[in-house]
């Protein structure tokens, strides 16, 4: 197919690059245009008129403005993975071989089967969904909402996994300038020159604002002239920072401004190593908002057509991309400055059939007469159309209708001041009557507002009122700005008599995006949504893409009409964040995949990934789960080997992601008797004991070991999940409720790799490690005792006889540089004794077999004494949690109490989760006993083994009730029995 | 067996191999080299005894102890302020030699001192285009007039807890995280300085 | 939000952990009193939770781990004071 | 006028105009049997049962603002009864049983949507948490199945299960769970009670109480004092506010819970998905728009908003969980007030005042406990006796002990 040429671009001007012309696609007709050009901008200068169709009535639409308020002009950008629905072809920049396609429609942007729901409108009116689709019932799921959901929606997303890049970055400065028009531009200039850091960000890829679109002149040359002045300027100014296509999307507290940064979406695909957009967090002392003001729409009958275009708009088209969207023109305007597209145009050569203001009267210096037919008092109530605008039907003063022939209607509603950013914090914008614009109420700390969003709408005031803002801003953080000419403009003339609404026959539409219709914001009124908040959800307007930018102060002044208040009564709707739309790849930055979190490896981590264990996610841990061996196919066959293996001759686990802190202090023993129920401060040197912390309000919140290594000198240990979490505690208790205790913290996790060695012949494989001089034997090293030592010829390490497995055990810490040569030490020496690894499962399952709690017990539910561990509670002095542990309900005969429990037929398998019926009984919560907290595989007694909670807890022992699991495995009895399942009496581990 | 002596391993080493990541052409923006030849050491005063440590570290390594989060460097041993009467302690050269033995005694009494040698992944990062690669994950403010020589911040970059430290008058920084994410610390840095090309340095071992 | 440590100076609250209220947290009653049950429901559960001015503990986590009490007025978020709440025992707190 | 197609049809030929008000706007009259404070899906809920179940009509809803202008309006439409607690579960399912009629019951399409809920696990123990819960819900007659990785792929085919920091291993799945259109609840419930005889009034902030001898006489507020002999306060995030003008303290804090919008697209995801490994849970409105959410902002806010680190912890967690949201944009954030009591659970219960009732605590997860909330309040006020779905909803559990808490987070509420 052969491009078609860009038979509406003007000869000369504009601010596009004529020697680099783009070919580009849209519904997959190759068109071209110009670097410099949006997407939209070259389908004017195409020729293309209909663009898109609307959300619910499928009418056909065009493009209605020339920036990011854009509702109609939405199409799918990009294919594939990268197809990026809702593109607002007005913001687009176009690159060569860019794809766009219309979207909500079917089958095509010209013949669009839903087109039909036209037919129906009498029916869709605001809110009809709310009034039927009730009967039958059951039809909702199944017919009702399929259909209204395939129907609603705009653009398809991608399924596929977005294939770009994305990150974030941080931004520190002096003064945030956001908008760069004349306004913005002056007050960085100011704020720059004084010396402060500015930033300058535009959401537009070039700078200059409504400069790049207007033929006005500063200091007596065009204004485009001054704006690549001042951008030199800017540009020389080490303190500051130009950010183009970037968009300050957010104001939140204390001077933080979230802001998005297109890097490469004006690329077909971003080049490598090059992210496609950046999420920024700017942290600003002051801001000064530049952001401008937005052309509302006029509401009348058939304003919504593919022809009908915002004042501004064309003469964006026309002076900054010199395109032209059509020969023949009508102007509909409410103020002054409608009629400065009528002028613009004549100028680009374009016949103004007329301009048809609302005004009775207007000023001569607005009024000249280059303009073609001025009809004043005058109103549009039609438009006449086939495949875009023929003609509009006028209602003069006098009440005379009249067609006049035209191809482009230009709308100049009066212009609404770009408010947002100063309403994310609460602020509520006010109204004022003269200006017909809400203006910016109380601010958020540090920010200012200049040029036509504070309202100023003529050029001279936005240069004065920038560098106002810019300078002011700047002293204010002590720099001196010298005082400067403020460049020389026009003060243009900007009246305004606002035209709310044209009664006529037809649809007039509020929000083009949502087909929001008078009548409709009038049927809403009528059925009490009064307030303007009901009124935007009832009719759904201002709840699109756009979120109502064109739309929203038109819809309220007709709910004002029509509920007889003002416009200062009715007030806005409440703006937030993102001022334009994000996405939610860009907020999230790189944060994705394998680096949504960080992820922590234990010192043994290259070798046991050599050696082929299969790694489980614990928390921010990557730990071993099982080491399987070559021929073992099955999880249960390797984890059960090294159990037995362990318990046979000697087994070894990477521990090193247990918390470890270390305390010193005169005041340790004292401070642990705080935060522990049991007592450390009689804890002797050289010892171990095992330690339970409770949360103030007496439910456990985490069980590890103290060891005194010196009087004033003790090592904590904490379990993996919970490592910051007690720290944090132990921290507060000391410097908030504590804080004249001489103790000093510090964690020392990272610092050392600590190995579990467990099983019985771990004193002879120590003994091949440990410098001679430490003597190993079981007087000399007790159970629980816990040393300083030197291994393998001076190396200084520290040794625990510490077990969870039961087993004869120690824990051996090195500092972790020597971590994975010790797991290799370890290895080599424990050989002959049979050494085998063992992974987490492996862990999981001795600790079942010996009935200790973890993680599934200490589940934040849980008391000292409902497992078990009543008599570690000492009751010779106060402790963290003791007065709240002692409340009535914890000791409650019927508690879940900690109890282990076999399957009755040591065949079947257990599952955690399952819940505890009495034998016989039905399956209701009535007679739900408590539940299966842990279980494993014990390789040891031959059969699945579990631990759990059930009411009475251990005075059950030796009854069987019914392991209930509907969601997984069904019933299975099980008898309750004392949690140790294996070796009871201690006898291994203390061997 | 005792023999066997014990080969150190870096925390970085498993994790990246020295080369250039990211952009290929041109010189690398950024440079990275790990440090892997400090003793560090946490030194926290006793109840009360903030000023006495101050005197004593004057008096056994002339030092004056930063009040704030920075960093004071004389023969080897440098101070960084990371708590209210907190410091990082990092030695190298000649003064690793017992370091932390030399430290506890001189502190004897007057702070808690804990090695801290082997927690830490130390990365040395430069380059022309430093700071743009730092400034996708720092949030605090490192413009060279504010983040000045020897100042240093503890803080989070891409959810992992950072010491960063100007640590002199060029634009040198040293990023210190716990060791056991190394790896992550790593995966965010490459990233965030692939744009500007790379080049990971042969670690400096102790 | 950004937080003024005194240590550490104006940081991100993301580095930071909220606790609540802390004059109520800040004085942990004595386990000993005839009330204690009581007093220890109000001390774990009834905490101050105005809308307006209010004083409560942040733990400056990331950064110098430092508790502060930090004084925020709960509707605009405004934060007027930042000291350490160790000792000497914050200026205003009961306990 | 009754709601139907047919009567929509009839109004579609008369231009609309005979469409009634959807609820009166009458003046404060000086008495009334019972006042609700709060106009809230709550409070309207409870004034339509008062008047429909227990036959109490004079009855004045009292909002400050407009009706639905709390957390009715600013959730993200769960609904579901998948808890696990006793106490919980039969309230929750209770509720659930309500929403299944509630539409035929108000006449009134509030778009009650059974699509399902999946709560992804990532780890053994996690998966063993959700069997624990599912089983729980079994025994309460509540329908819950555990999904596992495969079945799981089928129901969210564009999720990353291989790539991802925490692999998704499978999902609790509750059928019957699903949405809800909030506007519409508050707008159906009001429409329903103002039908009864039930005065709504708007715009009308309660500032303080009339209390006599240690029992409420009524209600002073910004339009006059209202007397009434039996007072129920639903104002969720401002209870303690409100509380403290008769010297209440609650075990109680007011926090911000921020929500996200998407524009709109075609249909991608069609049930509600919560991801277990990090904050993030989403679904899509009938509109078009992805609607989710995730964690607290963290500290107390009255502000009804949110800053970006909470955005940030979302968007990143729905990045992870489904790669394909990358080129998707969120169109708009709020926040709400949440009322997270010190357990994680609500409160509906008498006060030491007599005759005011408290009904709050209901955290993040209120929404769907509307119809049950309003038919046990109203129970609670009509008879001063609780009723039994919400026995456990206790205000003086926090001093016995009979904690409800789910998450086992203890008197922590940012992290309930
Ligand atoms: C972002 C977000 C997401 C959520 N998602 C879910 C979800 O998916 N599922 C779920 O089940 N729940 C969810 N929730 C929670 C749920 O919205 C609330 O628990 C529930 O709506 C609270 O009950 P309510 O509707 O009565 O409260 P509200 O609607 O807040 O009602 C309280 C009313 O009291 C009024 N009021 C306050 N003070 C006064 C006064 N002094 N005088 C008069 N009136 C007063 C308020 O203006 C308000 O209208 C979410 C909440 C939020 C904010
Ligand atoms: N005479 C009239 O009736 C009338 C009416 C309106 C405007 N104007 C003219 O418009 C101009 C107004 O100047 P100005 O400087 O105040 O505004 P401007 O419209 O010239 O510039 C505002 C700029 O801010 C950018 N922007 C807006 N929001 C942003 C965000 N969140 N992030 C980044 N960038 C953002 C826009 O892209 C735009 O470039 C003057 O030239 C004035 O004469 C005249
Ligand atoms: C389920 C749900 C869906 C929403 N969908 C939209 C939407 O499509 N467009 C929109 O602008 N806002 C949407 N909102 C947000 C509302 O506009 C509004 O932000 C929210 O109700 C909070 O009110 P506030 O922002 O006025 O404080 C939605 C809100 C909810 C709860
Ligand atoms: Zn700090």
């Amino acid at each position: 197919m052969a491009a078609i040429g860009q038979a509406l671009r003007l000869s000369s001007g504009g601010q596009i690059d004529r020697g680099r012309a783009l070919g580009f696609t849209f519904d997959g007709q190759p068109y071209q245009g110009f670097s410099g050009d949006t997407l939209a901008s070259a389908l004017v200068a195409s020729g293309v008129r209909l663009v898109g169709r609307s959300f619910k009535y499928h009418r056909p639409r065009g493009i209605l403005s020339a920036g990011g308020e854009e509702p109609n002009a939405l199409v799918e950008l990009r294919t594939g993975a990268r197809r990026e629905p809702n593109t607002r072809a007005t913001l687009a920049e176009l690159y060569d071989g860019l794809e766009a396609t219309s979207q909500n429609r079917w089958p095509s942007l010209g013949f669009d089967v839903l087109a039909l729901n036209g037919l129906l409108a009498p029916v869709l009116v605001a809110g009809f969904y709310y009034k039927t689709f009730m009967w039958p019932a059951g039809l909702w799921e199944r017919l009702y909402e399929p259909m209204i959901r395939r129907a609603a929606g705009l653009g398809r997303a991608a399924a596929a996994a977005d294939p770009d890049h994305y990150e974030k970055a941080f931004a520190f400065c002096d003064v945030l300038v956001i908008g760069s028009g004349p306004a913005g531009l002056a007050a960085a200039l100011a704020a720059g020159r004084a010396g402060a850091r500015v930033i300058l960000a535009e959401e537009d890829f070039a700078c200059g604002g409504r400069l790049l679109a207007e033929r006005q002149e500063i200091d007596g040359r065009p204004a485009a002239q001054w704006v690549a002045a001042a951008l030199a300027e800017l540009g020389a100014l080490p303190h500051v920072r130009l950010m183009p296509r970037t968009t300050v999307f957010g104001t939140f507290d204390h001077g933080t401004y979230g802001a998005l940064e297109r890097v490469a979406d004006h690329l077909p695909v971003p080049p490598p190593h090059t992210v496609r957009q950046r999420s920024w967090r700017i942290t600003a002392k002051r801001a000064v908002l530049a952001a401008g003001a937005l052309e509302r729409p006029l509401v009348f009958p058939g304003n919504d057509r593919p022809g009908v275009m915002l004042a501004g708009a064309v003469r964006s088209y026309l002076n900054r991309f010199a395109a032209v969207p059509g020969g023949d023109m009508v102007v509909f305007t409410c103020n002054d400055d409608g009629w400065r597209t009528a002028h613009d145009a004549t100028a680009a050569g374009l016949r103004v059939a007329a301009v048809i203001d609302a005004r009775p009267q207007v000023a001569a210096r607005v009024r000249q007469d280059s303009v073609g037919r001025a009809i004043l008092g005058g109103r549009v109530v039609g438009v006449q159309r086939g495949r875009g605008v023929h003609g509009v039907t006028i209602v003069d003063a006098d009440g005379r209708r009249a067609t006049i022939a035209c191809d482009l209607l230009a709308m100049a509603g009066g212009w609404s001041p770009v408010v947002n950013l100063t309403c994310h914090l609460g602020g509520r914008p006010v109204w004022d009557e003269a200006r017909a614009a809400f203006l910016p109420g109380p601010l958020p700390p540090g920010m200012r507002v200049a040029g036509a969003a504070a309202g100023d709408l003529t050029l001279a005031r936005c240069l004065a009122a920038g560098a106002a803002a810019g300078a002011a801003a700047a002293e204010e953080l002590g720099f001196k700005s010298a005082a400067a000419r403020a460049p020389r403009a026009d003060d243009e003339p900007a009246a305004i008599t606002p035209l709310w609404f044209v009664a006529g026959a037809g649809k007039a539409f509020v929000d083009f995006q949502n087909d929001v219709t008078v009548s409709d914001v009038r049927l809403a009124v009528r059925e009490g949504f009064r307030s303007v908040e009901h009124l935007k959800r009832y009719t759904t307007l201002g709840m699109a893409t756009d979120q109502g930018k064109t739309a929203n102060v038109n819809g309220l002044a007709i709910l004002a009409e029509a509920s007889g208040r003002g416009i200062a009564a009715v007030g806005t709707t409440m703006f937030r964040p993102p001022y334009s739309p994000v996405a939610i790849g860009a907020i999230a930055g790189h944060h994705r995949g394998k680096d949504f979190r960080p992820t922590r490896l234990p010192p043994s981590h290259a070798w046991a990934a050599e050696r082929g264990a299969v790694f489980v996610e614990t928390g921010p841990w990557l730990r071993a789960q099982w080491y399987p061996l070559p021929g073992e196919t099955d999880w249960l066959a390797s984890v059960s080997r090294e159990v037995r293996a362990t318990r046979a001759g000697a087994g070894v686990c990477d521990v090193s992601t247990l918390g470890k802190i270390d305390l010193q202090g005169r005041d340790c023993g004292a401070f642990l008797d705080r935060v522990y129920t049991g007592m450390f401060s009689t804890l002797a040197v050289g010892k171990a004991r095992y330690g339970l912390m409770l949360r103030e309000d007496g439910i456990v919140m985490d069980d590890g070991t103290a060891s005194r290594l010196a009087p004033d000198h003790y090592f904590m240990t904490t379990t993996t999940a919970n490592a910051g979490k007690v720290m944090q505690h132990l921290e507060f208790c000391h410097q908030v409720l504590w804080p004249a205790l001489d103790v000093q913290m510090v964690s020392v996790s990272d610092q050392w790799a600590q190995f579990s060695l467990a099983g019985p012949r771990t004193r002879d494989l120590l003994q091949k490690l440990v410098d001679r001089q430490h003597d190993l034997a079981n007087d000399a090293f007790p159970f629980m005792a816990a040393r300083e030592i030197t291994v393998l010829g001076g190396e200084f390490a520290r040794l625990f006889r510490i077990s969870f497995s039961g087993e004869l055990a120690y824990e051996i810490s090195i500092p972790a540089r020597h971590g994975d040569a010790l797991i290799r030490a370890i290895m080599a020496a424990g050989a002959e004794f049979g050494i085998t690894p063992y992974g987490t499962e492996a862990l999981g399952v001795m600790r079942v077999e010996k009935g200790h709690v973890a993680g599934n017990e200490l589940n934040g539910q849980t008391t000292a004494r409902d497992l078990g561990l009543g008599r570690m509670m000492s009751t010779r002095k106060d402790y963290i949690g003791r007065v709240a542990a002692a409340r009535p309900a914890f000791h409650e005969a019927d508690r879940w109490g900690f109890v282990g429990l076999r399957p009755v037929n040591p065949a079947q398998r257990l599952y955690a989760g399952a819940h505890f019926l009495p034998q016989g009984a039905p399956a209701t919560e009535a007679y739900d006993l408590g539940y299966m907290t842990s279980v494993a595989y014990s390789p040891m007694r031959g059969q699945w083994i579990g631990l759990g909670l059930i009411a009475r807890g251990p005075a059950r022992i030796g009854e069987r009730v019914i392991a209930h699991d509907p969601v997984r495995s069904g019933d299975i009895p099980v008898e309750v029995c004392h949690p140790v399942h294996f070796d009871p009496d201690g006898g291994r581990m203390h061997g | 067996m005792a023999e066997a002596r014990l080969v150190p391993r870096t925390p970085l080493e498993d994790m990246a191999r020295p080369g250039r990541y990211g952009l290929a052409d041109g010189p690398a923006g950024v440079l990275v080299q790990e440090r892997a030849d400090r003793v560090l050491a946490s030194v926290i005063a006793r109840h009360g005894q903030g000023g006495a440590v101050a005197e004593a570290v004057r008096s056994a390594f002339s030092l004056d102890l930063p009040p704030g989060p920075r960093r004071i460097a004389a023969r080897g041993v440098a101070f960084t302020g990371v708590g209210p009467d907190q410091w990082l302690v990092a030695a190298e050269g000649d003064a690793r030699r017992d370091f932390v033995a030399r430290l506890g005694a001189a502190l004897a009494g007057r702070a808690a001192v804990a090695d801290q040698s082997d927690g830490r992944v130390v990365l040395e990062v430069s380059g022309p285009r430093v700071l743009d690669a730092l400034a996708k994950g720092i949030p605090v403010d490192l413009h060279p007039a504010v983040f000045t020589a020897g100042a240093a911040a503890n803080t989070l970059v891409a959810y992992i807890g950072v010491q960063i430290t100007r640590i002199g008058d060029a634009l040198v920084y040293e990023l210190m995280a716990s060791r056991s994410l190394a790896g992550s610390l790593w995966s965010w840095l490459a990233t965030s300085a692939a744009e500007h090309g790379l080049e990971l340095r042969q670690p400096r071992r102790g | 939000m950004r937080i003024d440590c005194p240590y550490c100076g104006e940081r991100g609250s993301e580095e930071f952990s909220y606790l609540g209220d802390a004059d109520t947290l800040m004085a942990r009653p004595d386990a000993d009193r005839p009330d204690a049950a009581a007093a220890f429901h109000a001390y774990v559960y009834l905490r101050d939770n105005p809308a307006g001015r209010h004083r409560e503990l942040w733990y400056h986590g990331a950064g110098c781990h430092s508790w502060l009490v930090v004084t925020r007025d709960t509707r605009t978020h405004a934060i007027t004071v930042v000291i350490s709440a160790a000792a000497p025992r914050a200026a205003g707190g009961r306990g | 006028m009754r709601y139907s197609i047919f009567s929509l049809i009839r109004q579609a030929f008369r231009g609309h105009a005979g469409w009634e008000p959807a609820w009166r706007d009458p003046a404060p009259q000086s008495e009334y049997d019972v006042i609700i404070v709060g106009g809230g899906g709550h409070g309207l809920a409870t004034a339509y049962y008062l008047a429909k179940v227990h036959g109490i009509t004079r009855v004045a809803v009292v909002e400050r603002s407009w009706i639905g202008s709390g957390n009715a309006g600013r959730n993200t439409t769960i609904i579901r009864s998948n808890y696990g607690l006793p106490g919980n579960t039969a309230f929750y399912e209770w509720s659930m049983k309500l929403w299944e009629g509630l539409e035929q019951d108000l006449n009134y399409n509030a778009m009650v949507s059974q699509r399902g809920v999946i709560n992804l696990y990532h780890s053994d123990a996690q998966r063993d948490a959700y069997a624990r819960r599912g089983n729980a819900m079994r025994l309460h007659g509540v329908d819950a199945e555990l999904l596992n990785r495969a079945q799981a792929r089928e129901m969210l085919p564009f999720f990353d299960y291989e790539n991802a920091r925490f692999p998704i291993q499978g999902g609790l799945l509750q059928r019957r769970g699903g949405t809800a259109r909030h506007d519409a609840v508050a707008w159906g419930y009001a429409r329903g009670a103002d039908r009864l005889g039930v005065d709504i009034i708007q715009n009308c902030e309660v500032t303080g109480f009339l209390i006599d001898s240690g029992h409420v006489r009524g209600i002073v507020t910004t339009r006059g004092v209202i007397r009434a002999a039996k007072v129920g306060l639903a104002v969720a995030g401002n209870t303690s506010r409100v509380a403290a003008m008769v010297g209440l303290d609650l075990p109680m804090e007011s926090h911000v819970l921020q929500a996200f919008v998407s524009e709109g697209i075609k249909p991608l995801i069609d049930t509600v998905m919560t991801f277990g490994a990090g904050h993030f849970y989403i679904s899509q409105s009938d509109k078009g728009g992805l609607v989710f959410g995730g964690d607290l902002d963290g500290y107390n806010s009255y502000a009804q908003r949110g800053n970006l680190p909470a955005v940030e912890d979302v968007l990143e967690a729905g990045m992870a969980v489904w790669p394909g949201l990358g080129r998707i944009r969120y169109l708009r954030q709020w926040g709400g007030l949440m009322d997270m009591s010190m357990d994680g659970s609500p409160i509906i219960d008498r006060t030491p005042v007599a005759g005011l009732y408290l009904d709050c605590g209901w955290c993040y997860g209120g929404f769907k406990a509307t119809p049950a909330s309003g038919w046990c309040f109203a129970h609670l006020i009509a008879r001063d006796e609780s009723h039994p779905v919400a026995a456990a909803y206790r205000l003086d559990r926090f001093a016995t002990g009979h904690l409800i808490d789910e998450k086992g987070q203890g008197a922590q509420p940012n992290l309930h």
